[in-house]
C-alpha cells in the first residue's frame, strides 16, 4: 500500500467514504462473486486497520450476475455520493449492462474479473480492468488444446452469455479447422438437460470438449457428458474455475482443464495467508485481483483523490506492485501485464497445471 | 278451456297478501314477483311494419351428431306476426332446431331462410343482428351483471359504437347510450322488472330470471323471438301470467316461436303448432287439430289428458 | 438434419427418457386440474422437495460408497424417500394453500395467486435452509445437507453408466433403462388404478359437478387429498429420475421443469391422464429432435411452438379433455 | 372481513358524495401529492435501501402494465400468462430502433413500439383467441416464452442474451431544479444540495422518469375508463360471463376479445418502451415468465376489473420488496407468504370491482355470501 | 318416522330461505312439498341431503341425528336425491352417470348393480339407446330422466325428488308419477317437490305447503287437493 502520510496531509478529507463491490453474491454463479468480494473486503479491512481514524466501508451490490438486474443496481450506486469506486462488475454480461451507466455518471470502476475483450472498446473513461482479457485467455486455451492435449477434433459449446459466447468464439477462431462441431446452450438456470449436446459431441468424434460458460451449468454438462459416454477431455475457463464445479460434478470433473488469467495462490504467499486467516479458506479465483483493485481505490482515497475526475486521473497514473502483478493501466483501462494459467482437476481439487505462454 | 287469464284485480289481491301470515281461510297466494306492465309500448317500427308472409323457413334440415340423427329432414315455416308452437317428446330435436336457426349448429344438410334470405354460414351474432333472438332452456344470463346491464347488452346488438367513439365520446356514443337506456327501462317495465333493474341477475328469483332473459332477447329488436321452455318450473298461476305476456309481446308486433311442454299454455297461446318426434315432423296444424291428432297423442300427449 | 437421421435412435431414446420425467410431473398437474380446475403452480416445488429428500436420505446413509447390489438398494430407497416426501409436501400444500380458499369458495384465479405464493415459499424455504441451522450453530455439522443453500446439491450415488443392449445404432444404458422402466411401470399402475377404481370416477365426478358428486356419496375432500398425494408421489418419482439424469438438484430446479411439465399436460389434454403421459413423451422427443436440427438453444422454441400449433388445431390437446363440455 | 375494501370503498363513497368543485380540488391535490412523492420522501413510505425515485418509477411502470393486463383479464376474462411478451416486444422495438440498428429518437420509437405490439397482439390473438379458458393461459404462456427465446436466439437483430445498451432517453427540458425534502424524524427540511432538475432524464435521477410514467398512467386510466363505460366495456363483460350467450345476444365476441387483447398489448408495449429507456440496457432475461406471473398476480390481487385496485396492487407489489430490501434473502419467502395470506383473507382482491355504481345496491344486499356458500361446499 | 325435520332454519347469508320448518316423512310414505317459486322447497331438499348447512334445528333419519353428517355420507345411510337442475355429470356417458349413482352402495361390486341398471334402462328406454352418449349432449328432458335414473341406482331408503317433471313431455310426466308410485310400492320412501301440484297431491300420502320459507299448511294429499284455497293458489283452476 501507499503511505498514509500523503493522505492525511491533504487535510479536511471526508472520512466516511465507500468503495463498492458489484457482482453476484447470490444466484447461480454466486461463488465467483463471493471470492472476489472477499478479496476486496480484505483490502478494505487492512486499510482500516491502518487508518482507524478515517475508515472506508465496502458496500455490496448483489447483481446475482444477472445483466437484467445490473442496470437498476448501477443506477442506485451512482446516486450514492460517498461512493468513490467500484470493484467490479464481476461478470462480462452485467458489465456491459452497467458500465455505460457508471461512465455517464462518472463513477470509476476496476473490474477484477470481467474478461470480455469488447468491454474496453466502448470508450468508457471510467472503465478499468486489472486482469488479462479473453483475447489472451481464448488463444491460450486453444493453444493448450492443440499443443498439450494434441486434439485433432474439438467440440465447442457455450452458454450464449457475453462472456461464454465471446470466449467460445475466440477459441473457435483459434482452433480453426480443429472445430468438429458446436452447440449453443441456454444460460445458467435455464437448462438442465444437455443430452442433445452430449449426443452431438459424441457424434462429432471430438476428443476435447470446450465450454464457454460458468460452473453451474458446466457441472451438469460434464456429468452428463461422462454418463452419456463422451470420453474426451473437458476444457473450460475462469468461469468454471470454482469449487462449485467439483461439488456439482463430483467424479465427473476429474481431469478437466480450466484456464484462468489469474495466478495460483502460492505465488502470493502473504496475501494467501491473510486471506486464509480472515475467511478460513484458501483464496479462490480472482480474490487476489480484487484485492489489488481495491487497493488502487484505497490508495486514491488515502491520497485525497475522491472526486470522480481526480480518482480517474489517479488511476491513470497509478503504478505500483500488487500481489498479482505490477498494477498499471493503459489508455483503454487494460492492464499492462497479463498471464494465463492452466489448472487441472485432480483428486477433487483444482490444482495449477502450468502457465500457458 | 277458455281464455281466462287472471284479471288485474286478482293481481292486486295477490299483492296484498304478500308476506302476511296466512290463516285458514285466507287465500293462499304466494306472489313474490313483480307484476309485468303489458301496457308499455315496446314495439319497434322496423319490426312492426314487416310484410306479412313467411318470415322464417326451415327447409329440409337434417343434423347428425355421430350416430344420432337429431333432425331428419325437417321443414316448416313461421308466418310474420304469429305465435308458432314447437312441441314434441323429449329429445325430439326442438332445442336442436333452435340451435340451427340461431347459428349454434350448422345443419348437415338443408338450410334455414330468414326473410327470404338463406342464413348460410352466418355466425351467431350476425344472425341475432338479422333479427332472431332467443332464450335458453337452462337460463344463461350474465349472472354478475345487473338486470339493466343484461338488457343493455341485448340493446347493443343494434348499436355500433366502437372503441374510437367510446374513447372520444363522440355524439354517437351518447346517442346510443341514451337510446339503449330508454329501451332497456321500457322492456324491464314491460316485464315487471323495473324495480329490480339494479340487482345482479344471479340474485333474482327464478321466475324473474326467466323473464329477464325474455327482456334481454327483446332488446336486440328481434323480428322473431324464440322461447325455449319459458314456463319450466312455473306453477299454474305463473304460467297463466306468462301466457298473457307472450300474447302481448305478439300484439306489439313480434313474431314468436315457442317450445313448451305445458299443454295448457301451448294450446292457449299458439296460433299454429308443429310437432317433432325423433327428429322428424309428425304433425302441423291448429292447436285444436293437434290436440286430437292420434299420432301426437300416441307420441307425446299420452292418454291421461290432465297431465299438465 | 443429417445429425438427427444418423443418430435417430439416440435422440429418440434420450428424448423419451426426459419425456418420462415431464410426463410424471405432468400427471400431478393434470390430476389437480381435473378435480379443482386449478393450475397448481407450486407442483414444481413439490418435485424439487422430493429431489432434495432423495439427496439427503442417500447422503445420510452414505450411499456414495455403495457399489454393486448396494446401489440398487439405494436406488429403491431414493425413490421411496422422494415419493413419500413429495406426497407429504403436496398434501401439506393442499392443506395450507388451497383448502382454506375452497372453504371460502373463492374465485378460481385467486387460487392461482395462492399457488404462486406457495411456490415462492417452498422454493425460497429450500434456498434459505441454512438460516435456521445457523441460529442453532448447526450449519457446520450439517454442512453436507445445508451447505450453500442456493447451490446445486449432487446425488451422492455413483452409478457407472453401463451400455446394456442396442436399439438399432444406440446402446441403451442402465440409466435410460431405469428411468424409462420405472416411469412406465408407474404410469401403468396409476392408469389402471384410476381407471379401475372408483376413485377415478370420483375424481371426474367432483370435477364436473361437486354438489352432485356429494349426492352420490363422493367425499370431495378425500378425493382431492388423494389426487394431491398421487400427484406428489409421481413428482417424487420424477425427481429421482431427474437426479439420475442430471445429477444435481437446486432450490429452483422445479420452475423450468414445472413449466415444461405443465405444457406437456396441456399438450395431451389437461385433465386427461393418458394425455399427460403422451404429452410428456411428445414434448421430450420434440425437444430432442429440435435441438438436433436447430441447435440446443432452439429446443424450447420448438417445444412451445409445437404446443401452440397443436392447440390451434386441437384446442383441447392431443387426446382432448376427458371432461366434456355442456352444450349451448 | 373487508376492512380494506370498505376502507377504499368508504373513501370512494365520500368522494362521490362531494360537490363537483370539491371533487376537482381534491383530485388535483391528490395528484399533486402523488407527483411530488419522491421530492417529499415521506417517512415510512420512502425506501431506504433503494433509490425512492427509481422505486416509484417502477411502481408507475407496473401500474401501467397492470392497467393493460386488467383489460385483458379483468374486463375480457382472458387469462393471459404471456403478457411479458408484449412488454418485451415494446422494449426491444425501442432498443432495436433507438440503439442497435437505427438511431431513431425515443419520441418516435415509442409510438412505433406501440404499433408493433398492437399488431403483434392482433397477430397472436387472431389464431389463439379461439382457444378457451385455461388453454388460452398456456398458449399465451408459450407465446411469452417464444418471444423471449427468439430474442435470445435472433442474435444479429437483438444482440441475443447479451442485450442492447445505450437506449435513447427522452429529450431533456432542463428548466429549473426542485430541492428535495429530508426528514429528521417527522420534521421536514429542505435540502438544497439535493435537487431534481426539471426535466432532465439522466442516469443519476429517476424522478423525471417517474413523472413521465405517472403522466402516462393517468392518461391511460382516463382512456380505460371511457372505454369500459361504454358499449365496448359491456361487451367485454358479457363475453367474460358467458361467451355463447353473449354471441347469441349479438356480441361479436371474437372481435371484442381481439380488441381487448390488442389494446392490452399496446399498453404493454408502451410500458416496455418506458422500461427500456429508463433501464438503458435490456436483455431477454428481463422478460421471463416469472414477470408474466407477477403481472397476473397484480391484477388478481388488485381485484380483477377494478382499475384503481390493480393500480394500487401493482404499486404495492412493486414497492414492498424494495421497502423490505433489508430482509435481504428472506424477502421473497415473505412475499410468497404475503400472496398466500392475501389469497386467503381477501379472496376477491384488495378492491373487488364494483360492477357499476348501480350494481352497488345489489351488492350490498348480498349477504356475506362467501362464508355460507363455502360451508355448503362439500 | 324415517325422516324427522324439526324447527329447521336455513340462510343464504342474511336471507332467511326457510324458517322453523318442521315435517316428517314416515317409512313407506310419499310426502310432497308444494309452494311457489322461491318458497324454499329446493333449500329444504338440499338441507336434507346435506348440501346446505343448518342454522338452527335438526334433521333425524331413522332416529339418528344427521344434522351434522356431511353430504357425502348421507347416501351411505340411504338418502339419494335427484337435484333441481338435474346435475348430471356432463362429461360422463349415460352409463357412467348411472354407475355414479351406485357409488356409495355397499353392494356395488355385486351383480345386483347390473340388474338395477337394466331396470332403469327398462324404465327409460331412451337412456338404454344412448348408453354411451356423453350426458352433456343429451336434451334437457333426457338429462332429467338420467338424473332420476341415477338416484334410483342408489337404491335408497329415502328418495328425494326435486321437480322431477320439469322439462318432461306430458306423456313422460305421467310415466314419472307412475314410477314414483311403483317404487314406493316396492318399499322406497319418497319426498317429492313439485310444481305440478295436482299430480303430486294425487300421488302423495301426505303433503306440506311451503310459503316464503314457512310451512303454512299440511294434510293428506286428498285433503289438500280438495281445499279451495289450495286449489285457487296452486292448482291454477283453468287457464
Ligand atoms: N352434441 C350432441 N351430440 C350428440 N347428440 C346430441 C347432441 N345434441 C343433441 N343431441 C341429441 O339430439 C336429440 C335432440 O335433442 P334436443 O335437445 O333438440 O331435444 P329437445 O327436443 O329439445 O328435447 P327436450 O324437450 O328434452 O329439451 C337428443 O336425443 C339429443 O340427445
Ligand atoms: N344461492 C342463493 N343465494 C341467495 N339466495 C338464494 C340462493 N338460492 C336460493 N335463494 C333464495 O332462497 C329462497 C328459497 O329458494 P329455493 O330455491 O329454495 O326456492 P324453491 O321453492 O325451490 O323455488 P323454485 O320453485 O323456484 O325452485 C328464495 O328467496 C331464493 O331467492
Ligand atoms: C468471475 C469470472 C469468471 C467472470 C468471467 N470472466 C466473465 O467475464 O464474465
Ligand atoms: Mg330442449
Ligand atoms: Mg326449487
Amino acid at each position: 500500500g501507499t503511505t498514509n502520510d500523503a493522505g492525511s496531509g491533504s487535510g479536511g478529507k471526508a472520512c466516511d467514504l465507500k468503495i463498492g463491490f458489484f457482482g453476484a453474491l447470490t444466484g447461480d454463479a454466486a461463488n465467483l462473486g463471493i471470492n472476489i468480494k472477499n478479496g476486496a473486503e480484505l483490502a478494505v479491512t487492512q486499510y482500516n486497520e491502518k487508518h482507524a481514524d478515517c475508515k472506508v466501508t465496502l458496500t455490496s451490490f448483489d447483481s446475482q450476475g444477472d445483466p437484467s438486474i445490473a442496470p437498476g443496481l448501477a443506477q442506485k450506486a451512482v446516486t450514492d455520493k460517498k461512493l468513490v469506486g467500484i470493484v467490479g462488475p464481476a461478470f462480462s454480461g452485467e458489465s456491459k449492462a452497467a458500465d455505460p451507466i457508471f461512465d455517464k455518471a462518472g463513477l470509476n470502476i476496476i473490474t477484477a474479473s470481467a474478461t470480455n475483450p469488447a468491454l474496453s472498446e466502448n470508450g468508457w473513461k471510467t472503465f478499468h480492468r486489472i486482469l488479462g482479457n479473453d483475447a489472451t485467455q481464448g488463444p491460450a486455451a486453444a493453444k493448450y488444446i492443440k499443443d498439450i492435449l494434441k486434439a485433432q477434433k474439438v467440440f465447442v459449446s457455450d452458454d450464449t452469455s457475453e462472456y461464454g459466447k465471446g470466449l467460445a468464439d475466440i477459441v473457435k477462431k483459434d482452433l480453426g479447422s480443429a472445430v468438429a462441431g458446436s452447440d449453443e446452450t441456454a444460460a445458467d438456470g435455464k437448462q438442465d438437460d444437455f443430452s442433445p449436446t452430449v449426443t452431438k459431441a459424441k457424434a462429432s468424434g471430438a476428443t476435447v470438449f470446450f465450454y464457454g460458460g460458468y460452473y453451474s451449468n458446466a457441472s451438469k454438462l460434464v456429468k452428463q457428458l461422462k454418463s452419456g459416454g463422451f470420453t474426451g477431455t473437458f476444457v473450460a475457463a475462469d468461469g468454471v474455475k470454482d469449487d462449485g464445479f467439483i461439488k456439482g460434478a463430483g467424479a465427473a470433473a476429474e481431469g478437466a482443464i480450466l484456464t484462468c488469467p489469474c495466478l495460483p495462490p502460492d505465488k502470493a504467499a502473504d496475501f494467501s495467508a491473510a486471506y486464509k486467516k480472515a475467511y478460513n479458506s484458501d483464496p479462490a479465483t480472482y480474490s487476489a485481483e480484487a484485492y489489488d483493485a481495491a487497493n488502487v481505490f484505497l490508495a486514491g482515497i488515502a491520497a485525497g483523490k475522491t472526486s470522480s475526475a481526480d480518482m480517474n486521473a489517479f488511476i491513470a497514473s497509478y503504478s505500483a506492485k500488487g500481489v498479482t502483478k505490477n498494477v498499471k493501466f493503459d489508455a483503454k483501462g487494460e492492464p499492462s501485464e497479463v498471464s494465463v494459467w492452466a489448472y487441472k482437476v485432480t483428486g477433487g481439487k483444482i490444482v495449477p497445471d502450468q502457465e500457458i505462454k | 278451456m277458455s281464455d281466462t287469464a287472471p284479471t288485474p284485480d286478482q293481481h292486486d289481491s295477490a299483492k296484498e297478501t304478500r308476506g302476511t301470515r296466512v290463516d285458514d281461510d285466507t287465500v293462499l297466494a304466494p306472489d313474490t314477483e313483480a307484476t309485468p306492465d303489458t301496457s308499455v309500448d315496446i314495439s319497434v317500427d322496423e319490426v312492426a311494419d314487416l310484410p306479412k308472409g313467411k318470415m322464417l323457413e326451415v327447409e329440409d334440415v337434417t343434423l347428425r351428431f355421430g350416430g344420432v340423427t337429431a333432425l331428419d329432414g325437417v321443414s316448416f315455416h313461421i308466418n310474420t306476426g304469429e305465435i308458432l308452437g314447437l312441441i314434441g317428446p323429449n329429445g325430439a330435436g326442438k332445442t336442436t332446431c333452435f340451435n340451427v336457426m340461431t347459428g349454434v349448429y350448422q345443419p348437415t344438410s338443408g338450410g334455414v331462410r330468414f326473410m327470404g334470405e338463406p342464413l348460410g354460414k352466418r355466425q351467431k351474432f350476425q344472425i341475432t343482428k338479422l333479427g332472431i333472438a332467443r332464450t335458453f332452456q337452462n337460463i344463461r344470463l350474465f349472472h354478475n351483471m345487473t338486470a339493466l346491464e343484461n338488457v343493455l347488452v341485448g340493446a347493443d346488438a343494434h348499436h355500433s359504437t366502437g372503441m374510437f367513439s367510446a374513447l372520444l365520446r363522440l355524439p354517437k356514443h351518447h346517442a346510443e347510450e341514451s337510446e339503449g337506456m330508454d329501451r332497456a327501462y321500457e322492456l324491464l317495465k314491460f316485464m315487471g322488472l323495473d324495480k329490480r333493474a339494479d340487482e345482479l341477475a344471479r340474485n333474482l328469483p327464478y321466475g324473474d330470471q326467466r323473464r329477464l332473459e325474455i327482456a334481454r332477447a327483446l332488446a336486440t329488436n328481434p323480428k322473431l323471438l324464440c322461447l325455449d321452455e319459458p314456463a319450466a318450473g312455473f306453477n299454474p298461476a305463473e304460467k297463466a301470467r306468462l301466457m298473457e305476456l307472450i300474447q302481448s309481446i305478439r300484439d306489439q308486433g313480434y313474431t314468436v316461436l315457442l317450445i313448451e311442454h305445458d299443454m295448457k299454455l301451448v294450446m292457449g297461446v299458439t296460433d299454429r303448432i308443429v310437432v317433432l318426434e325423433f327428429g322428424k315432423k309428425i304433425a302441423e296444424g291448429l292447436p285444436a287439430e293437434i290436440q286430437d291428432n292420434p299420432a301426437v297423442i300416441a307420441a307425446y300427449l299420452g292418454v291421461d289428458e290432465d297431465a299438465s | 438434419m443429417d445429425l438427427l437421421l444418423n443418430h435417430f435412435w439416440e435422440f429418440t431414446i434420450t428424448g423419451l427418457a426426459f419425456g418420462a420425467v415431464y410426463a410424471l410431473i405432468a400427471l400431478g398437474y393434470t390430476l389437480v386440474y381435473g378435480v379443482l380446475r386449478l393450475i397448481n403452480f407450486a407442483h414444481s416445488e413439490v418435485f424439487m422437495w422430493g429431489s432434495f429428500a432423495a439427496v439427503w436420505v442417500l447422503t445420510a446413509l452414505g450411499a456414495s460408497k455403495a457399489s454393486g447390489l448396494g446401489v440398487v438398494g439405494f436406488l429403491v430407497i431414493g425413490f421411496a424417500a422422494a415419493m413419500v416426501t413429495s406426497a407429504l409436501v403436496a398434501l401439506g400444500l393442499e392443506f395450507v394453500a388451497y383448502r382454506p380458499l375452497r372453504k371460502r369458495n373463492s374465485p378460481p384465479l385467486i387460487a392461482l395467486i395462492s399457488a404462486i405464493g406457495a411456490s415462492f415459499v417452498l422454493s425460497e424455504a429450500m434456498g434459505l435452509r441454512d438460516k435456521p441451522f445457523k441460529w442453532f450453530g448447526l450449519d457446520t455439522d450439517l454442512a453436507s445437507y445445508v451447505g450453500r443453500p442456493r447451490e446445486a446439491s449432487p446425488l451422492p450415488l455413483n452409478i457407472d453408466t453401463v451400455r446394456l443392449f442396442r436399439v438399432f445404432d444406440y446402446r441403451v444404458s442402465n440409466i435410460d433403462l431405469i428411468v424409462l422402466g420405472s416411469a412406465i411401470v408407474m404410469m401403468v399402475i396409476l392408469d389402471q388404478f384410476v381407471k379401475r377404481s372408483r376413485l377415478g370416477r370420483g375424481i371426474r365426478a367432483v370435477a364436473q359437478d361437486p354438489e352432485a358428486a356429494a349426492l352420490m356419496g363422493v367425499n370431495r375432500d378425500r378425493v382431492i387429498r388423494l389426487t394431491f398425494v398421487i400427484g406428489g408421489a409421481m413428482a417424487g418419482a420424477a425427481a429421482m429420475m431427474y437426479l439420475l439424469k442430471i445429477g444435481v438438484t437446486r432450490y429452483n430446479a422445479g420452475f423450468l421443469l414445472g413449466v415444461k411439465a405443465f405444457t406437456a399436460a396441456v399438450l395431451g389434454g389437461i385433465g386427461n391422464l393418458r394425455g399427460a403421459l403422451l404429452g410428456g413423451f411428445v414434448l421430450g422427443v420434440a425437444e430432442s429432435y429440435g435441438s438436433a436440427i436447430f441447435g440446443s438453444n432452439w429446443k424450447d422454441v420448438v417445444a412451445f411452438t409445437l404446443l401452440v400449433v397443436i392447440l390451434l388445431f386441437r384446442p383441447t390437446g392431443l387426446l382432448g379433455e376427458s371432461l366434456g363440455k355442456a352444450r349451448a | 372481513m373487508n376492512a380494506v375494501s370498505s376502507f377504499f370503498h368508504g373513501i370512494g363513497d365520500r368522494f362521490r358524495a362531494l360537490p363537483r368543485w370539491a371533487k376537482i380540488v381534491l383530485a388535483i391535490a391528490a395528484a399533486v401529492i402523488v407527483y411530488l412523492l419522491p421530492i417529499i420522501n415521506p417517512p415510512l413510505i420512502t425506501t431506504t435501501d433503494s433509490d425512492f425515485g427509481a422505486v416509484l418509477f417502477l411502481c408507475a411502470l407496473y401500474a401501467l402494465v397492470a392497467i393493460g393486463l386488467n383489460i385483458v383479464i379483468g374486463y375480457a376474462g382472458l387469462l393471459d400468462l404471456g403478457y411479458i411478451g408484449f412488454f418485451a416486444i415494446g422494449a426491444f422495438t425501442v432498443g432495436i430502433l433507438g440503439s442497435n440498428h437505427a438511431k431513431l429518437p425515443l419520441l418516435l420509437c415509442i409510438p412505433i413500439a406501440m404499433v408493433v405490439t398492437l399488431v403483434s397482439g392482433i397477430v397472436l390473438g387472431a389464431p389463439t383467441l379461439r382457444v378457451r379458458g385455461d388453454y388460452l393461459a398456456i398458449v399465451t404462456l408459450g407465446f411469452g416464452e417464444i418471444v423471449r427465446l427468439i430474442l435470445v436466439n435472433a442474435d444479429s437483430l437483438t444482440g441475443g442474451s447479451r442485450g442492447i445498451s445505450n437506449i435513447p432517453t427522452p429529450p431533456d427540458l432542463d428548466l429549473f431544479g426542485i430541492p428535495h425534502l429530508v426528514w429528521d424524524g417527522f420534521v421536514a427540511k429542505v435540502d438544497l444540495s439535493n435537487q431534481t432538475r426539471f426535466l432532465q432524464f439522466g442516469v443519476t435521477d429517476s424522478i423525471p422518469y417517474y413523472w413521465l410514467a405517472l403522466t402516462l398512467v393517468f392518461i391511460v386510466l382516463f382512456l380505460d375508463w371511457r372505454m369500459q363505460n361504454s358499449r365496448v366495456g359491456r361487451a367485454w363483460e358479457a363475453t367474460r360471463e358467458d361467451e355463447d350467450a353473449a354471441e347469441l345476444m349479438g356480441v361479436p365476441t371474437f372481435r371484442f376479445k381481439l380488441l381487448a387483447f390488442a389494446t392490452g398489448a399496446a399498453i404493454g408495449g408502451l410500458s416496455g418502451a418506458l422500461f427500456a429507456t429508463k433501464q438503458q440496457f435490456i436483455n431477454p432475461d428481463n422478460f421471463t415468465i416469472l414477470y408474466s406471473v407477477l403481472f397476473v398476480a397484480m391484477v388478481v390481487v388488485g381485484g380483477q376489473g377494478n382499475r384503481w385496485g390493480v393500480v394500487v396492487a401493482a404499486a404495492l407489489l412493486t414497492w414492498a420488496p424494495e421497502k423490505f430490501r433489508f430482509l435481504a434473502d428472506a424477502r421473497f419467502l415473505l412475499f410468497g407468504l404475503a400472496l398466500m395470506a392475501l389469497a386467503i383473507f381477501r379472496p376477491q382482491g384488495l378492491m373487488p370491482p364494483r360492477r357499476s355504481v348501480r350494481a352497488k345496491k345489489a351488492a350490498e344486499q348480498e349477504p356475506d355470501q362467501l362464508d355460507v356458500e363455502g360451508a355448503a361446499r362439500v | 318416522m324415517l325422516l324427522e325435520v324439526d324447527d329447521l332454519c336455513v340462510n343464504y347469508g342474511r336471507i332467511e330461505a326457510i324458517r322453523n320448518v318442521s315435517f316428517t316423512v314416515g317409512e313407506g310414505e310419499v310426502v310432497t312439498l308444494i309452494g311457489a317459486n322461491g318458497a324454499g322447497k329446493t333449500t329444504t331438499m338440499k338441507t336434507v341431503s346435506g348440501l346446505r348447512p343448518v342454522r338452527q334445528g335438526s334433521i333425524r333419519f331413522e332416529g339418528q341425528d344427521i344434522t351434522a353428517v356431511p353430504a357425502h355420507e348421507r347416501p351411505v345411510l340411504g338418502i339419494a336425491q335427484s337435484p333441481e337442475g338435474r346435475g348430471c355429470f356432463v362429461g360422463m356417458t349415460v352409463q357412467e352417470n348411472l354407475d355414479m349413482g351406485a357409488y356409495a352402495r355397499p353392494d356395488r361390486r355385486s351383480p345386483k348393480i347390473g340388474e338395477d341398471r337394466d331396470r332403469v334402462f327398462g324404465l327409460f328406454p331412451r337412456l338404454a339407446e344412448r348408453r354411451t352418449q356423453v350426458a352433456g349432449t343429451m336434451s334437457g328432458g333426457e338429462q332429467q330422466m338420467l338424473a332420476i335414473g341415477r338416484a334410483l341406482m342408489a337404491n335408497p331408503k329415502l328418495l328425494l325428488l326435486d321437480e322431477p317433471s320439469m322439462g318432461l313431455a306430458p306423456k313422460l310426466i305421467q310415466q314419472i308419477f307412475d314410477i314414483i308410485t311403483e317404487i314406493n310400492q316396492q318399499g322406497t320412501t319418497v319426498l317429492l317437490v313439485e310444481q305440478n301440484a295436482a299430480q303430486a297431491l294425487k300421488r302423495a300420502h301426505r303433503a306440506y305447503i311451503l310459503e316464503t320459507g314457512e310451512i303454512v299448511r299440511e294434510g293428506s294429499g286428498e285433503e289438500l287437493a280438495n281445499d279451495p284455497a289450495v286449489k285457487a293458489a296452486y292448482l291454477g283452476g283453468d287457464i
